[in-house]
């Protein structure tokens, strides 16, 4: 994997005449400044983390309780149409973040923590621990993840929580690598020495000198990672291994309309779909656009 | 003359705004001569004479001048003209040996391989060339080191495949661009003799890009200069060592000749390119710069002085006095 | 003249091995160093890559542990403290990396990481450290709004210095300095080895310079140890080791010195001190000297025993039997060996 | 080169045995119950004790993943709770299916992702290079399953180009008899063209979805590969001795594509489980809808199965794309 890593280089965005000493917020605002794809994409995750907190509140219409309106197609008074429970889908579609996008955000929020912790563990204990762990995560990139979360979100019941864990398990060995590879080419550095050298304890080295160096990537990668959730977590619902229907959630909305589409009502999955869509995408150029910043060598 | 430089300039950047990077550059070198181009890194030597081969880094663009090679005009040739002429003609070897070769393909096989794109040869004549190489540029074992891949060389080893790489078509100049400076000094005085030892053996010109005073005086039988993408001395080597007259050149040696005089040294670090100050673009730094000279308003041209010793310094006199004469002869 | 004072520092048979991941083989980084520094003096230490200077200058500090040997720093072996004492001593021994832009932390701004030892030794208040690190920044040229810079923002000649300002800080007596300035543009070479002689001249430091670079090691150290795999094979003074060097390899690295002066061009192999090949790799070495694959003096004697480092004179110690049993003799630099059983004119 | 291979495989055999041991244990400690399951709620304790006995479950857990550990060795991964069938029969049944789907969609992603990645990288900073990174990361971040059913909205209800989503092949068409269980190679074999084309034309949509989300990875790769590559000292050095074009795009094609193929991969890896989602949406009858289908069942044999089959296969992949590499690459050869 050594050689994936180094090729971690991000392009997306006009190389513009940065120079060494231009700020990070500085960086973000001129990417905001130049690039079209860079606006739209902190556009859409500052929606979508607005309708996370707000989305139930400003919908139109009650979330689970259904109205006269069967199957009626996109108008004025549902804007998104309705499925055959009569939901407003428009409403519904808006409310869902409260659900997908805190499923994602707190999965990845736990990875992070679980990931760098480990990650550090597993660089500063060379040993059998760390051996151990490397080889653990390892078997664990092996196994089809995919199965596994549905089979300890039906095992374990259906909750929120035991979602959110899955998901967050599955992420760890990415964040463990990432910080382990990270905090290795670091304690190499010479600053790190230096701290040694100025007679620095330990702790104060590994926490103020490593850990914030090691962990620049691991923000960037925890954007990306979001999007990444988002998707998972909507896909077990679509297998009826998730979120249960009638809580407001894309994928089972997605589901709910899936055997509509083929008789022509498309309505009913395609406008969830599309606001998950936008939002992974949302997510992952907001990750492209931190590693651009975070991971400017200088 | 082999090759004929006029008024080269290359422009770094966007383009309505470049960056200043080599500007009006001229040089020349004749058949079986060893020519010193020297100054600190960022001075534009590089690029000047990637620039012989059409190559530039990063975006450059040649906007003017002329370089001619026995007589032919080379800026302007076509894409393939370029690739039959490179190599050809004009052998390379770069700075960092082993991150110039492909580290994924034996050693010998690259050497077959530049072989065979400018000579109609069976794989079997250009393994012969390659070993003939091999053993031509001072590498016990040829055979062994034919199928080696670049890792497993040292340093010395690989800027030895590199010089074997660039002579292979026997071109009439090689252009070696610092060529010993990530190498032991032992190892580096090896490599120079032997470098030496083959463009003589086949008949080449060198053109050596070095910041090491200690290599042109040791090598080279002419030194130019560069400072900020300009040409500020040239001379023969025996003149320049005697009296140089360029603060650049003073500068430079200061460092090699055990000289602690504060007064001969430049200030700061090298400038910023893209504004560069008006008059003589050293003057910032320069101990010698002088507001009645016109150091600090008009830009020097070259002054010749005497016997194809030129510099580009309006104080070029009292600079030359500057040093005490080491070697009376010259 | 000064009565010859007491070392500041001495290194007695300083070992490191670096065992080799997934083998028994070892690499020897240190065999059998020592040397001692003097109150005020800069010892140089020269060598090619993988001669193990850069290990050696390291284990000073004990940022490497070494393998076997002592470290006697103002009477104390360091190798025996405990990590309490040995983060105390590293108040009064300090080191300057090679890269200044990869010894500072990207993150956090310079000034701070001046102060940084400062405040680790409890050496004052903050309101003090800062004080302080205005007044280091001018001790080594620089203006004092440094401190609010981060090192990406700063040039390489710049930030060495800012590297000699944080080493000075706790007022150290020994600075180990590993290629301080070999990483940076030549322009800027000449300031930091100003700033490093005058320090020198207003504190009385003791330097370690470990260097590649013979003709700087020459203008600024007053004694020279050159080492080759790991081995000290020549130690004296200055003028000895430039005037009169004894051991093969010491003449080889002489004779590959190019000067800045064409009236003494190099032929090539005209000095008859050329070396076969490249340093080998420092793993696994022979029980004889270390040079005999490379050496234009060798003899059957060379291949069989170790050498050991001989006092030919007064502070002048070679690795070479030959040398030392008066066998190869030279006069000057750039001479031939005189060689006895070869009845040359003595 | 054979010790390499000679060490992967050491450690393969022991991380299938540890996919095998936690899946089994998982299994075993979620706080579901088999036997409440197939006896009914209201069973009697008499019924239940029957059951529990019939499934296994009244030996301890050591002796029961002893056995079945054993059994896996011998290619024995059981009987099915749901069918009494063997789970090995019925994976071998369904896992062509998903291999033909994947195999196929990474060639797509791969033969669209390669020239993509090489234009975007030869043009760096143009427009087209602009476009493609945009797709590449569009494109990665989309969830497949809701694609499928767009692209089935679009080519089946609204061009009624393409077939319903009910299966491999359009009911009542005959399967070709079995030789390889590859239904187009079968197909091929057995000269019956007719159902060649139709479990392509069935194929072809969950095809194109996986391959469309797969071409943003793929592309983002191999231009950055590429692009590292091109601009790496030894192509000016080659470009500088004046080495032949063909000569050039081979080294650029040998030294870049490398990491592409081990990101592809660690996708195919990857993709065996993430199936489940485009087999559920156009009910092919794979492993992975296997997999869901059964766990919802609970039925423990064939869902440990799935595991630790896919496990074998996705190592099985990276130990091949780990040779590969090692064939394009002698760094790692001497690194390992």
């Amino acid at each position: 994997m050594s050689h994936l890593e180094a090729e971690r280089e991000v392009e997306a965005f006009p190389r513009a005449a940065v120079g060494r000493h231009i700020r990070r917020r500085d960086h973000f605002v001129l990417l905001l400044k130049q690039s079209w794809l860079a606006r739209i994409g902190v556009s859409i995750v500052t929606i979508a983390l607005f309708l996370t907190v707000f989305g139930p509140y400003i919908a139109p219409y009650d979330l689970i309780a259904a109205t006269p309106d069967i199957y009626e197609s996109p108008s004025t008074t549902h804007f998104f149409g309705t499925d055959g429970s009569g939901f407003d889908i428009f409403s519904r579609v808006i409310a869902a973040p409260r659900y997908d996008v805190t499923i994602a955000l707190v999965a990845t929020i736990l990875s992070l923590v679980l990931g760098s912790m480990l990650g550090l563990i597993g660089a500063f204990f060379r040993g059998w621990t760390g051996e151990l762990l490397m080889r653990g995560s390892d078997s664990v990139q092996a196994f089809p993840l995919f199965v596994l979360a549905i089979i300890f979100v039906i095992g374990a019941g259906r909750s929120l929580i035991n979602i959110v864990i899955i998901i967050a398990l599955l992420s760890v060995p990415i964040f463990l690598r990432l910080i382990r590879s990270e905090v290795l080419s670091l304690r190499e550095r010479a600053f790190v020495e230096s701290a040694t050298a100025n007679g620095s304890s330990r702790m104060r080295i590994a926490f103020r000198h490593v850990l914030p160096n090691a962990m620049v990537p691991g923000f960037a990668q925890a954007s990306i990672t979001m999007g990444y959730a988002i998707i998972i977590a909507a896909g077990l619902s679509f297998l009826g291994a998730g979120v249960q229907p009638p809580t407001p959630e894309w994928g089972s909305m997605i589901a709910g309309g899936a055997n509509d589409i083929i008789n022509g009502r498309w309505w009913i999955s395609i406008f969830p779909g599309a606001a998950m869509a936008l939002t992974v995408f949302g997510f992952a150029i907001v990750g492209e656009m931190i590693q651009t910043v975070l991971l400017r060598r200088t | 003359m082999l090759l004929e430089v006029k008024d080269l300039s290359i422009e770094y950047g966007s383009v309505g705004a470049p960056n200043h990077g080599v500007c009006a550059v001229s040089f020349s070198i004749s058949e079986g001569e060893i020519v010193g181009i020297v100054g600190e890194s960022g001075s534009g030597k590089s690029s000047a004479m990637l620039a012989v081969l059409g190559l530039t880094r990063e975006g450059g663009r040649i906007v003017n001048g002329s370089v001619r090679f026995e007589g032919q005009e080379l800026l302007g040739l076509t894409r393939e003209e370029w690739r039959a002429f490179r190599g050809s003609s004009i052998g390379l070897v770069t700075q960092s040996p082993r991150a110039a070769l492909n580290p994924v393909r034996r050693v010998g096989e690259q050497i077959a391989e530049v072989y065979r794109s400018h000579r109609k040869a069976t794989k079997a004549q250009a393994r012969e060339r390659a070993l003939e190489l091999l053993r031509l540029v001072g590498i016990n074992d040829p055979e062994r080191r034919h199928d080696a891949y670049p890792h497993e060389l040292s340093g010395g080893m690989a800027q030895r495949i590199l010089i074997a790489i660039a002579l292979s078509c026997t071109p009439k100049l090689l252009i070696a661009d610092e060529p010993t400076s990530g190498l032991d000094a032992t190892v580096q005085a090896q490599v120079l003799d032997d470098l030496r030892r083959v463009t003589r053996e086949v008949g080449s010109s060198l053109a050596l890009v070095t910041h090491d005073l200690g290599i042109v005086a040791n090598y080279c039988d002419r030194v130019y200069v560069m400072e900020s993408g300009e040409i500020v001395e040239e001379s023969d080597v025996e003149s320049f060592f005697a009296r140089p007259a360029h603060p650049a050149s003073l500068a430079l040696l200061s460092k090699q000749q055990d000289s602690q005089d504060e007064a001969l040294r430049l200030r700061g670090a090298p400038l910023d390119r893209i504004v560069l100050p008006s008059g003589c673009f050293l003057h910032p730094r320069c101990p010698f710069a002088d507001q009645a000279s016109g150091c600090m308003t008009e830009h020097p041209p070259l002054y010749d002085i005497g016997a194809g010793h030129r510099s580009r310094c309006h104080r070029h006199q009292t600079v030359r006095d500057a040093l005490p004469s080491r070697y009376a002869s010259a | 003249m000064q009565a010859p004072s007491k070392p500041i520092l001495e290194v007695r048979n300083l070992v490191k091995h670096f065992p080799l991941r997934g083998t028994s083989h070892v690499v020897h980084a240190c065999e059998g160093v020592s040397l001692n520094v003097l109150p005020g003096e800069t010892l140089g230490i020269v060598g090619e890559s993988g001669s193990g200077k850069t290990t050696l200058g390291r284990c000073i500090l004990r940022l490497i542990e070494p393998t076997s040997g002592e470290i006697i720093f103002e009477d104390v072996d360091i190798t025996k403290l405990g990590r309490r004492q040995l983060r105390r001593l590293r108040s009064d021994i300090q080191i300057v990396f090679q890269e200044p832009l990869d010894s500072f932390n990207p993150q956090l701004n310079i000034g701070y990481q001046i102060a940084e030892p400062l405040l680790v030794h409890r050496y004052c208040n903050k309101a003090e450290a800062k004080r302080r690190v205005g007044e280091l920044l001018g001790l080594v040229g620089l203006p004092e709004d440094f401190e609010n810079a981060y090192p990406s923002g700063v040039s390489g000649g710049e930030l060495q210095r800012c590297s000699i300002a944080r080493a000075i800080a706790t007022n150290p007596k020994l600075i180990v300095l590993d290629e301080p300035t070999s990483a940076l543009p030549p322009g800027t070479e000449d300031e930091v080895i100003a700033v490093l002689r005058d320090l020198q001249e207003k504190l009385g430091l003791s330097y370690v310079f470990i260097s590649h670079d013979l003709l700087l090691v020459r203008s600024l150290c007053r004694r020279i140890a050159v080492m080759y795999l790991g081995q000290i094979v020549e130690l004296g003074e200055r003028d000895t080791i430039f005037g009169n060097p004894r051991h093969p390899y010491t003449r080889a690295l002489m004779a590959s010195v190019l000067f800045p002066d064409p009236t003494q061009r190099r032929q090539a192999g005209q000095r008859g001190e050329q070396l076969e090949g490249e340093i080998p790799s420092p793993i696994d070495l022979p029980d004889a000297c270390y040079l005999a694959g490379r050496c234009p003096h060798v003899r059957d004697r060379c291949r069989e025993e170790l050498q050991e480092l001989t006092e030919v004179e007064p502070g002048h110690w070679v690795r070479c039997w030959r040398s030392a049993e008066g066998e190869l003799t030279y006069h000057g630099p750039d001479s031939l060996p005189m060689e006895r059983d070869q009845g040359g004119p003595s | 080169m054979k010790t390499l291979i000679l060490k992967r495989l050491c450690f393969v055999l022991p991380q299938l045995v540890l996919v095998a041991a936690v899946v089994f244990v998982l299994l075993r400690i979620l706080p579901v119950d088999p036997v409440d399951r197939i006896a009914g709620q209201f069973a009697t304790p008499e019924l239940r004790a029957q059951v529990e006995e019939e499934l296994g479950l009244d030996r301890s857990l050591g002796t029961q993943l002893g056995s079945y550990l054993a059994g896996i060795f011998q290619g024995d991964f059981g009987t099915s709770w749901l069918t009494s069938d063997p789970v090995r029969e019925e994976m071998v049944e369904r896992f062509p299916l998903t291999l033909q789907l994947i195999t196929l969609a990474f060639f797509v992603a791969l033969a669209i992702a390669i020239p993509l990645g090489r234009a975007s990288a030869a043009r760096e900073g143009s427009r087209v290079d602009k476009a493609a990174q945009s797709y590449s990361l569009f494109a990665g971040a989309q969830p497949d399953f809701w694609w499928g059913l767009m692209f089935l909205f679009l080519f089946f209800f609204k061009a009624g180009i393409l077939p319903a989503p009910l299966g491999v092949l359009t009911p009542g068409r005959q399967a070709p008899d079995e030789i390889t269980h590859f239904i187009l190679l079968d197909a091929l074999i057995r000269g019956q063209l007719g159902v060649f084309v139709d479990a392509l034309r069935h194929l072809a949509l969950p095809v194109i979805t996986l391959a469309f989300v797969l071409t943003g990875p793929f592309t983002k790769m191999t231009r950055q590969s590429v692009l590292s590559v091109s601009k790496s000292e030894y192509m000016l050095y080659a470009d500088a001795t004046g080495l032949s074009e063909r000569a050039m795009k081979r080294s650029l094609l040998r030294n870049g594509l490398a990491p592409v193929l081990t990101l592809a991969a660690i996708f195919f890896g990857f993709l065996l489980g993430g199936a489940a989602l485009i087999e559920t949406v156009f009910t092919l009858n794979g492993l992975g809808l296997y997999a869901v289908q059964r766990m919802l069942v609970v039925d423990f044999p064939a869902v440990q199965g799935v595991v630790v089959w896919m496990t074998a296969f996705a190592l099985l992949m990276y130990l091949i794309m780990d040779l590969l590499y090692a064939a394009l690459d002698p760094r790692v050869r001497y690194s390992e």
